[in-house]
């Protein structure tokens, strides 16, 4: 059975170390807040100039001061430093930021992503993720495997990049992939989703890789 | 002596508008925006202006105003998610948008305000927005080389404000106003406290007084939350 | 729980010293010097070390510590001018020192703690800094090309920090201690007051604790006056 | 009669306007700061990470933590806001201190500055002075006109440059010269100090320069 999208967000949260500083896109990655394993000490990055991110407010105790990168009412939480973008984004391509888990519309065999916009349908924007995926050393795409019976996983991306071999890890609904950079085939099957077999996953994904289950 | 003091808005933008001018503006989303003077920017009618700020709020709100008024003919921003009527207007080739990536954005306006012409940066390599930028290797990793930013006008919104011009932000309201306010000719604060010289502990001030030319105090101060979000008490 | 205190200097810079390596150090003058974490360097007896810093400090107090026992091979610094036991040293070719225009000095450093591996800059120009550096122009102004400075310490003295290492520093203390903290693999603090989290004010903080990696609590605070004038009361 | 140090920072004052933040110099500059005009609303710059520098403290009332880039003790007014170097000299590098007064060991005919080290003798540094003069708008240099016999405004410095074609006023013990940057000769004499005729000042400078007295 395929991991449903809480379950590929646990899955992320295990490459969570204690002391980490985190950065979570939006969408399944902002699942993982929620999930941090008991007594490890993470701290949350907002790109929108905040480390020490705390759930969202009581109703009624919300404050339009006080949001996240997607603009959501959040709170704060003895750790939180403020700070303005020019030093947040100095965290981000300083390589300050110890792990970032983001979105994906596509990731190539040679871990190229591409996750910021869809030509002649978004008008959207990059926002921070180019610079995550430039700056942060271990960058974790969790996504769906397939969108619309297409894979996901590809040889080459088709949609415009948001980094080049910039992914470490790719988890989806069927597996999870180590990206080894600079090896051919760089994308390595590291661990099924329960009862899901390699042929199920070589039959949905259009990039090559390897097998490395143990 | 000296004064930065205006009564309103539209006084202290007043003699700084006009058509073609690039103007700076603070804020992420809705949070920290400076929507008066914004609001003053949109009543005197200035055109084809090009907007730098991190992304153009929603429809009639923030820089959301002079896209509906098409007073905007360029944007330079990282983001344009929320606001429908830019997306139209882009997607009709009736405005211009140059997309940076938000720490480049961030960095090109601090580098324009703290006289750094251009930085490398590995932010963007492989991307379309690499395209027609220079490409050089440091430490055997490519960067693009990146231009600062210099406005003729910055407009921020800050929480309390002295007579000086000094200022303080308030939580993630703060964003892009201090980097903003380094970087045009004018800057323009509106303020929803203004205080005396001393009142702010001088450690904490955030902007200090040598890059505002105008204070403005807000008569009343309305803010708007894009997406609430809120938890259940137990 | 990951923990960042530390009972004292020396345990805290122990297993963080070899020979060969570079420390930044904050403080100008004898502002803000980290002198206890110095003077633990010192006891170690590391050797042949690359420092960087505003200033060396004067004889036997800050960097001038590890001066007077020639553990320093290189200085990287805008002035030399107090100590005269470096000056002896430099003059008969003992010890290396890369001077750096001031400005330039702290933007190279907070350029490699923001991942900015090169920059241009109008400063020296036509000087004899400007010898073996690349010189290109941007509107029309010719300016330098810089790189970033990133060590393997950095030791930083604040007033406040607390468990989490977001710290505070106080008045000119804080010079170039905020930057010195953004660029090196280990960034050890130590703080006059050491608080729980919480206790400083989020909006204060001016060293977000993401970039500080150990902490210490000075057991008692020594701080000197290089220059002391007064006025006499009228 | 030529004018006293404490003259040369009175006529120096006179370049101030109301509103403006001004970066003085070591030396004859810091006399300056005790010579501003009445009511006239100057902030003073300190490099070392301050606006708004006070006095000298009474004495008892110094603080360690509070000094200025001479590494004197100060005090803190009203208008004061502390940042850090790299903000510091954000403000120099762009171009937003109004002025800086500055001591000088040379200046050239065409406007270089010579004033941080004499090779061989001196080990201090340029500190902050090529940033000043690269990035203030306006440089206006005070010296004695001489030194030891020599002039001091020389065709070319023999000294190390602190910045080429940067200083807009000099003002010496003798007169005061304006440097229009790209003439030739760019050096003009606009004013002479009490009972000090051209003849005395062309004896003294071993620079080119034009008369525009009026």
């Amino acid at each position: 059975m395929p991991w449903n999208r809480e379950q590929i967000a646990a899955r992320a949260a295990r490459e969570l170390q204690d002391g980490f500083y985190v950065n979570l896109g939006i969408g399944i990655p902002t699942l993982v807040a929620n999930l941090i394993p008991e007594g490890m000490s993470i701290q949350l990055h907002s790109e929108n100039g905040m480390l020490g991110m705390g759930p969202f407010p009581f109703e009624g105790e919300q404050d339009p001061d006080l949001i996240n990168a997607g603009k959501e009412t959040i709170t704060q939480i003895p750790t939180t430093s403020f700070f303005d973008s020019v030093a947040s984004f100095g965290m981000v391509r300083g390589g300050h930021i110890d792990i970032s888990i983001l979105g994906g519309l596509q990731v190539s065999e040679t871990g190229d992503l591409a996750n910021w916009t869809i030509p002649g349908k978004m008008v959207k924007g990059m926002g921070g993720a180019m610079d995550l995926v430039a700056g942060v050393p271990r960058i974790v795409v969790v996504m769906e495997h397939c969108a619309k019976g297409e894979s996901r996983l590809v040889k080459q991306c088709t949609l415009p990049l948001t980094g080049k071999s910039v992914v470490d890890l790719v988890i989806t609904d069927l597996a999870v992939f180590e990206v080894r950079k600079g090896e051919a085939p760089a994308l390595r099957l590291i661990e099924l989703a329960p009862d899901v077999d390699v042929a199920e996953v070589r039959a949905n994904t259009a990039a090559d890789f390897v097998e490395s289950l143990n | 002596m000296a004064n930065k003091v205006y009564p309103n808005a539209v006084t202290a933008v007043a003699d700084q508008l006009r058509d073609g001018m690039t103007i700076l503006s603070g804020g992420f989303g809705l949070c920290g925006i400076p929507d008066a003077l914004i609001e003053a920017i949109r009543a005197s009618g200035v055109r084809n202006l090009t907007i730098v700020t991190n992304n153009p709020g929603i429809d009639g709100i923030g820089i959301g105003r002079l896209v509906e008024t098409r007073q905007v003919a360029k944007l330079i921003a990282s983001y344009a998610g929320e606001n429908a009527t830019f997306a139209r207007q882009y997607l009709a080739g009736e405005v211009e948008m140059e997309y940076n990536p938000q720490g480049t954005l961030a960095e090109r306006i601090r580098a324009g305000g703290a006289g750094i012409p251009a930085f490398y940066t590995p932010t963007g390599v492989g991307t379309d927005i690499a395209r027609g930028k220079e490409t050089r290797e440091f430490n055997g990793r490519p960067c693009l080389l990146e231009h600062g930013i210099f406005g003729d006008l910055a407009l921020v919104h800050a929480w309390k404000g002295d007579t000086e011009g000094n200022l303080l932000y308030r939580l993630t309201a703060r964003n892009f106003n201090p980097v903003m306010a380094t970087a045009a000719k004018v800057t323009i604060a509106e303020v929803e406290q203004l205080v005396q010289p001393g009142a702010i502990d001088a450690d904490h001030i955030m902007t200090p007084g040598i890059f505002v030319k105008r204070i403005v105090e807000l008569p009343r101060v309305e803010k708007h939350i894009e997406k609430l979000t809120v938890r259940q008490r137990a």
